[in-house]
């Protein structure tokens, strides 16, 4: 039977997230995620915030995971991962458990990852697990109906930053969470999205080897939340890392680093008009998210020792 | 060989988690359990126990770690109290639910508002539905005992629930008196090394809390339900196993003096020990009462129960935590469910004290006992009564 | 049963030293319990601890209302407490103090039997710190008869170290130097 | 094959809701999704696999010629893979019913 | 005047919302509570409602932003269901004790694990001791009238309890149906504006949330559940003066077909609404059936529960959620609480069923009626069954 | 009566937390709030966490705050602070509430801000609520009998930091909040001590003046917990600020600025022989936390515009 | 009563048409509900949604299991999903297609009762985008005559705002080609 | 005069446990803490104020010669005073008793 070719066929290529998920027709959320598992190869356990990643891939009694998991709740997933290291590394000491090296590996949304899971990933950093933690940023909770998170740009429409009379959308910044990673002195922190699959992969493998956290932030677009054409995730992702809204780096040990040096930036324009939730803003409001994206992205070159300009 | 101790019930617990050689601590401050926590830490400092102390920074990633380090196979120990205890809240149905064999002593404590870190019963009433398995120790030696126990219940694989172990805040948790702490060799193979079946592994995948839709919760439900129900033979079976070994027996419902008892106090915790005080001094005056001490909380014993008070004509329920707007206390409320509608059920009234430290006396629960003939002599339509209350 | 009721001072160790009153009692095959006033006294703050022995299991886990004796570990804590609250008739008060027992008992209108040593002293000269907490231990002993002196050394040992036998051996002294009223 | 949701007894359910059997949710059928398919014109098409890496389910393999395409039983018609390619070779058309 | 309009449950209380003029509203979504926030953003959104929403990063910090709006006297609103309403266990206690007016809508929803989105009330029950005022609203009107209500009840200067009002989720949170929405100028002077009697404020100093020690807790304890004990009467006189304006009265515990039935269906939420189906049904077959709804749930309303039941011999509860490990489930339990030692005590017999969605259909209450009379025909010792489950 | 007379002195000096506090002899903590309300003012309304500070003033029926006050619980006062500023604001536009401008203040120890309170003050701060929160770092959980925080410095001795056989006290590093302050992009963060009164009494009324949320992290030594005498609080402090243990500074809409420059730092080994917590920390111990704070105290510099040496 | 069933997929509003029948069927006075299979499925997933309207108050909350009418939005559903299940005998099956009565029910052997319109071209023509849920409710209403079609008028109004009329065309129109079996 | 925690029956319980009088904790003499005193030796005072700046209770007032002194009924002694008095003018002493 032809499918089970092809489920051979994926296995054989690597990969762990198996077909037959139930995410959105032409999701960049379980791309990225279908990406990173890949990279991180079989000896992992992973512990899954609840959100669309974990919806979509284990309705009872199936699973489209190749590989252990375990999910629990939305706002734990850090803390969960630090018991299972723990756990493996007491065990290992006493001579029991899995033989090979495993790594594990904590993964949520960015509402989990942000917002309500903030305080147990904080935690884990602070206590140096060996781990990885990946966020999936698709910039709102869009397993409940595309809602607000505190990683929704400003001005960008969802269901709790409606457009209306008094209201433009969103009317916060993003919060800095590669920021927040590097104040807990992690050695290991970078940036990536599905569209760049060898720099991700090369950041993944990366954050395996070094020892204690590590924390990854990968560029998820949602064409569902972000009401965009399916299939343009992965265009989207490279023009938020082209436009310098998602700029790609790295920090290893404190040392900053960008991978993907933008020397002209394009106009976030590009970018913005292939979606929906960005659709009312006026000329006024994207030229200040224009400027915004500019200082930020000088802010960062100049952290990595590039020369601005 | 056993060798005979002085320490609070803090530190008998933290003994019983050493001896289990337990692989994980995942836990965060709080009176009146941060003694446990404390002794531990240094019996980790000192290489006195090899485990790793996970320093969480609140109760609700304590259990959470514990569920990924029980996930992986680790035997794993958590305590808390009171806020800690509700702040872990919605974690503890996962651990149920997941069924992994944890194992938290609770050093109960009343709940805020008003802030109080004293002991009483709310914390643990809070928790009566997250189906884990519940049980009161009343003094040192029980608690170090019924820790012991707790992992080999938890991790039988006739069981694997997670099992919390109460003792009272402060008069259990502070108060140093003699204990029993056997060492390894007594020990023996009473407690053989954790082998949990489902672990988290690559070397065989599993799916672990997979979500249920409509179509299927109330299977998964209902087996979870039966499943806890069906621990009590369990749970009896080590309790033997253990009084063979160590000579201390316990039982899901203890009795003192119930044989012939009219009038049966059904009590839970460390005030039951003053409550039979009560019961000789009242007896010694001809009087016919006994006392029931619930020992196993969840799941509810509910047959040894109605056997207990079998011979009652009044049941005095004495309890620390209210049900606020409800009709009477929790444990009033589980002991009317479990004998309603049995044949010559006894009269109840419910008393509720020992509120947020406050102490009782073996001359209070007395007086109890006399209060309590006097609303069943005038068939006042009194549900409860909140004792030891300036009025 | 013996019901004692220490007052000391927070950070002063009263709850140490009733813990190890009663450690000993009990390696002594005797039954017996310490606790704190269960409170959340700070640094300074003056502060209750409790010890009953018997012969016998102890069943009682209430507060000690009225006490066989009093201790008080600081003597500046005499004009702050009310030493002889609830004491049992016949029951005796023993004082850390530079102060004779007729001295103390006029200045503090105190009725009750007294007993009283000079253990801040002790204490200074044994461990080179003021913190009669240990010392007074002697002073219990004495009055009491509770336990053997010698037990303490062991629950000392295990608690201080190598601190253990100076503790002693201030412990010992204070035994040596109380005096008690009508004896 | 996996019992279904809706015919598990309560008496199946594995201790802790446990799923044992990895990847068994590959048995649902996400081609059911799909309103439009992609289709791959081998002429054009330079193996490169770029289509492979960037489909989300992921649905595409490689056949017996080294060409990657997509299996249908799981594709859901997003058209990243058209979207994506280099060279143009796969179209995206309606779905006929 | 009242427009007569479709809307779900949810557009329904966001609307009640509205109209009350909040000031606050501090929550976060989750399923099926979304739509009312959603709602309720737009309103601002747009300016149809002038309230600062506290867009929080979770459940737990949604009633803490409540608690603070309240102390400072501001009308205040949240939602939430399941999971949330878990992870903001601690602090519903709080806003009782603290006698903070908050008004909560919550969409009740099954409890992890496994993870489950859809209805069921376990959610509900495992705050039953939080010393919240709390009812249910079947349907759209239902949840719009009792959401206003609420607000109303909450200020009373005589009650000053937070309130919770359930709906069942999805089956009332999801289901577009008919309402009535009065306009502000038939609202009238129903809701007073807010006046709260102790806010925060510079200009009058007061400390909130001191902490209370051994020698003073149970007395606040006390003074709290005799307060909540003593809402019933504003509380129906809330509803009795709304019955006047608006037409649609709600009674603490309202019956249908009762007067002379000898078996009597006890349960909560909009399964009712099908179980009145079934009573008809029955009724028409002949048999003595009635259905007593339980609205007012905290404080329980002993009395008028023990009066809405006199009359049957058999007392069949179905209810949502279930207590692992308990003799029964929670409305069980309560109920066999209410109904102990009073005369002619009826038999009881609990169904539990429903679970995360499971849905239920008239013909299967038809089934519970017959499966508990022979349960009681054979006197068989059974305290609860799960029904609707694969066996 | 001369209490009275006392109690009336000090009101008409400004101090708004009342003596009759429960604190240890000596307490820092306690004069640094006393400080920070004398600063503050009186048309404040404080939300205090759980903890120490909290414990000491206010045990029913009695207070020590003359000005309004509410504790809830101990890891949602940033969260508590939302509320009462929003409702402020809502009742303000419906001309209700207090008539006078009311600054909306948040306390709570290292342990609820670093730790169990990280979440609901992140939350708080990144939604830009016009509030100040003032983190009172005693570098542990003093309130429980002084356990370990994320605030506690390596190598410092904590009951569940013991030394031990296999240890030698804490092994973490401290998190660095007011960096975690910053990735919420709030427009003041500034460190402080009760030994630089001055300074920070400037500084809290920048804090009221700016809009916006600020974040005050003021050092304050705990003799019981730190195990000194009782009369080295404020020399603790200035050694602190003098070693490089706690820089002096401020960050104004991201622009850093050391508000004391320390040209020669003093060796730490002053600062820590002052205090039990440290006193088993062997000579390459203390060289190496030596180097670190050396480093530390190099990239603030750095930050500041102010030259290395 | 009639109970009908819609088959869409996750995106396509069919939610949403439900709501607006029964909202148009509540603004006539009428006492109807609308709901959604309780699922979290995703843009793309086939998804269910309900209708029942009455003339009397609805009692009934659960799921329809026996519908009167079936309502199939997307053409590509018809082969995904089994649109007879359950449907009351007598019941109908509204199909969203191009093809003829006959050559569907052949192709997917239904036997029951069968109407079609080519929403989907309708639909593009009116909105320019191929999203035939509101199209549709023209079928319906064609089929069940359940409300009068102007009654959608206001209630697509309310919802889509300047949008609401192009709808309402939309629906008009598809009223206007339904084909049924038997009429 | 408030009433003490141990009188309050429960009917005198304030609605929400509230404290409704700003300070009255000062009623409760901290000094009783006190084992030791600072002693003020005015010849060296120079009334600059950092003692009052530094108490951590605080009980340091302006007397009427406008030297600072310690409000003994609740200074506790913990001596900060006299280790930051710049005129070491202020003496700690042991308390009699
Ligand atoms: C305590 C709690 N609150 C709320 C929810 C509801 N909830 C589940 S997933 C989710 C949003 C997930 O957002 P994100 O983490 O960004 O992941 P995404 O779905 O966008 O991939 C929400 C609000 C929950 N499950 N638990
Ligand atoms: C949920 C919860 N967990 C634990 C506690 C116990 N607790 C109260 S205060 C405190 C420590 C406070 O530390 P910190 O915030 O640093 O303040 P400090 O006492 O040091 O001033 C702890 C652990 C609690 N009250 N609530
Ligand atoms: S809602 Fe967005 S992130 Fe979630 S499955 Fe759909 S496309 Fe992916
Ligand atoms: S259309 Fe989308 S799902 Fe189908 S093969 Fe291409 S990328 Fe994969
Ligand atoms: S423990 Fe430390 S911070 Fe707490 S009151 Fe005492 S000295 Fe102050
Ligand atoms: S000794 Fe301490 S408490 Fe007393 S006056 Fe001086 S600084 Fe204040």
């Amino acid at each position: 039977m032809s499918t089970l070719n092809t489920l051979q066929k994926l296995k054989d290529a690597g990969e762990l997230f198996m077909p037959g998920h139930r995410a959105c027709i032409g999701c960049g959320e379980v791309l990225a995620m279908r990406q990173v598992c890949k990279a991180l190869g079989k000896d992992i356990i992973i512990a899954n915030a609840t959100g669309c990643m974990e919806i979509i891939s284990s309705p009872f009694p199936t699973t489209n995971w190749n590989v252990p998991w375990i999910h629990a709740l939305f706002e734990n997933t850090a803390a969960v991962a630090s018991g299972v290291e723990s756990g493996l590394d007491a065990m290992r000491r006493k001579g029991r458990g899995p033989s090979q090296d495993v790594t594990v590996v904590a993964m949520g949304g960015d509402g989990s990852t942000f917002d309500i899971g903030l305080q147990s990933l904080s935690g884990a950093l602070e206590r140096g697990h060996n781990f990885i933690y990946v966020c999936f940023d698709n910039e709102g909770y869009m397993n409940t109906g595309i809602q607000r998170s505190s990683a929704t740009p400003y001005g960008a429409s969802t269901t709790t930053s409606p457009v209306g009379k008094n209201s433009i959308g969103q009317t916060t910044q993003k919060k800095d969470m590669p920021l927040i990673a590097l104040a807990h002195h992690i050695p290991y922190i970078a940036t990536c999205t599905p569209a760049h699959p060898t720099d991700l992969a090369k950041k993944i493998k990366k954050a395996k080897e070094i020892k204690g956290p590590a924390y990854i932030h990968v560029f998820s677009p949602c064409p569902t939340g972000w009401g965009t054409d399916s299939d343009v995730a992965i265009e989207l992702c490279r023009l938020a890392v082209d436009t310098g809204v998602f700029p790609l780096g790295e920090c290893v040990h404190g040392t900053y680093a960008l991978t993907k040096h933008i020397k002209d930036l394009k106009p976030i324009r590009d970018y913005m008009k292939l979606q929906r939730r960005f659709r009312h803003l006026s000329d006024d409001v994207i030229d200040q998210i224009q400027a915004q994206v500019r200082a930020h992205y000088a802010v960062v070159r100049s952290k990595c020792g590039v020369v601005t300009n | 060989m056993a060798k005979r101790v002085g320490a609070e019930g803090s530190f008998a617990v933290a003994e019983a988690v050493r001896l289990a050689d337990t692989d994980v601590v995942a836990a965060y401050p709080i009176t009146p359990q941060t003694h446990i926590v404390e002794r531990l830490s240094e019996m980790v400092a000192d290489g006195e126990l090899k485990a790793n102390f996970i320093y969480v920074e609140s109760e609700h990633s304590a259990m959470s770690a514990c569920l990924g380090s029980a996930a992986v196979g680790a035997r794993t120990f958590t305590s808390t109290a009171g806020q800690g205890l509700e702040l872990m809240h919605e974690v503890l149905y996962l651990a149920s639910s997941m069924r992994l064999p944890i194992v938290m002593a609770v050093a109960d404590r009343a709940l805020s508002g008003p802030l109080n870190v004293w002991g009483d019963h709310s914390d643990a009433m809070a928790t009566r539905e997250c189906g884990w398995i519940q049980y009161f120790g009343e003094n040192a030696q029980e608690v170090f005992d019924l820790t012991l126990c707790a992992f080999k219940i938890a991790e039988h694989h006739d069981v694997l629930f997670p099992v919390m172990v109460h003792m009272d805040g402060f008069h259990v948790s502070h108060v140093v008196e003699p204990y029993l702490l056997p060492d390894k060799e007594e020990l023996g193979d009473f407690l053989p090394p954790i082998d949990y079946p489902y672990p988290l592994d690559p070397n065989k995948p599993i799916t672990m809390g997979a979500f249920a839709p409509p179509a299927v919760y109330s299977e998964c439900r209902k087996a979870q339900d039966v499943a806890v129900n069906s621990t009590h033979g369990t749970i009896e079976n080590v309790w033997n196993e253990f009084a063979k070994r160590f000579g201390r027996q316990y039982k899901p419902i203890e009795t003192h003096k119930t044989e012939d008892a009219e009038t049966i106090l059904v009590s839970i915790g460390s005030f039951n020990q003053m409550a039979g005080v009560a019961v000789d001094k009242l007896r010694s005056e001809g009087k016919k009462v006994g006392l029931v001490r619930i020992r196993l909380w969840r799941p509810f014993p509910l047959q040894a129960f109605r056997q207990a008070v079998k011979s009652a004509k009044n049941v005095v329920v004495f309890e620390r935590s209210m049900t606020y707007g409800g009709t009477v206390g929790p444990v009033c409320a589980e002991v009317k469910s479990a004998l309603y509608g049995i044949k010559d059920a006894p009269r109840i009234m419910d008393f509720i004290g020992g509120l947020g430290g406050r102490d009782m006396s073996p001359k209070q629960f007395e007086a109890l006992f006399k209060r309590a003939q006097e609303i069943f002599d005038k068939n006042l339509d009194i549900q409860y009564e909140t004792i030891g209350v300036r009025e | 049963m013996l019901e004692v009721r220490l007052h000391g001072r927070g950070g002063q160790g009263a709850v140490t030293s009733a813990e190890l009153v009663a450690e000993a009692a009990i390696n002594e095959g005797k039954y017996a319990q310490a606790f704190p006033s269960f409170g959340p006294e700070r640094r300074g703050a003056p502060v209750r601890a409790f010890i009953r022995v018997d012969d016998g299991p102890i069943l009682l886990r209430n507060e000690i209302d009225e006490p066989d004796v009093v201790l008080v570990l600081d003597p500046t804590l005499i004009r702050v407490v009310n030493v002889t609250e609830g004491l049992k008739k016949g029951g005796i008060v023993i004082l850390n103090t530079s102060k004779s027992i007729a001295e103390i008992k006029k200045e503090y209108g105190i009725t009750a039997k007294v007993a009283t040593v000079n253990a801040t002293r002790i204490a200074t000269e044994n461990l080179g710190r003021p913190i009669a907490n240990t010392t007074m231990m002697g002073a219990l002993i004495k009055v009491t008869s509770v336990i053997a002196i010698e037990s303490l050394q062991e629950a000392f040992g295990h608690r201080f170290g190598k601190l253990g036998e100076k503790n002693y051996k201030s412990c010992q002294m204070a035994f040596g130097e109380t005096v008690m009223e009508g004896r | 094959m996996a019992k279904k949701d809706f015919e598990l007894t309560w008496k199946e359910i594995p201790v802790g809701s446990i799923v044992h059997e990895p990847g068994n949710a590959s048995e649902y059928q996400t081609g059911d999704w799909r309103s439009q398919m992609p289709v791959l014109d081998k002429a054009k098409c330079v193996k490169c696999g770029i289509c492979y890496r960037f489909c989300p389910e992921p649905c595409i393999v490689k056949d017996d010629e080294g060409y990657y395409v997509a299996d249908l039983f799981y594709c859901k018609g997003c058209g990243i893979c058209a979207y994506e390619c280099p060279k143009d070779a796969i179209t995206i058309v309606k779905e006929e019913h």
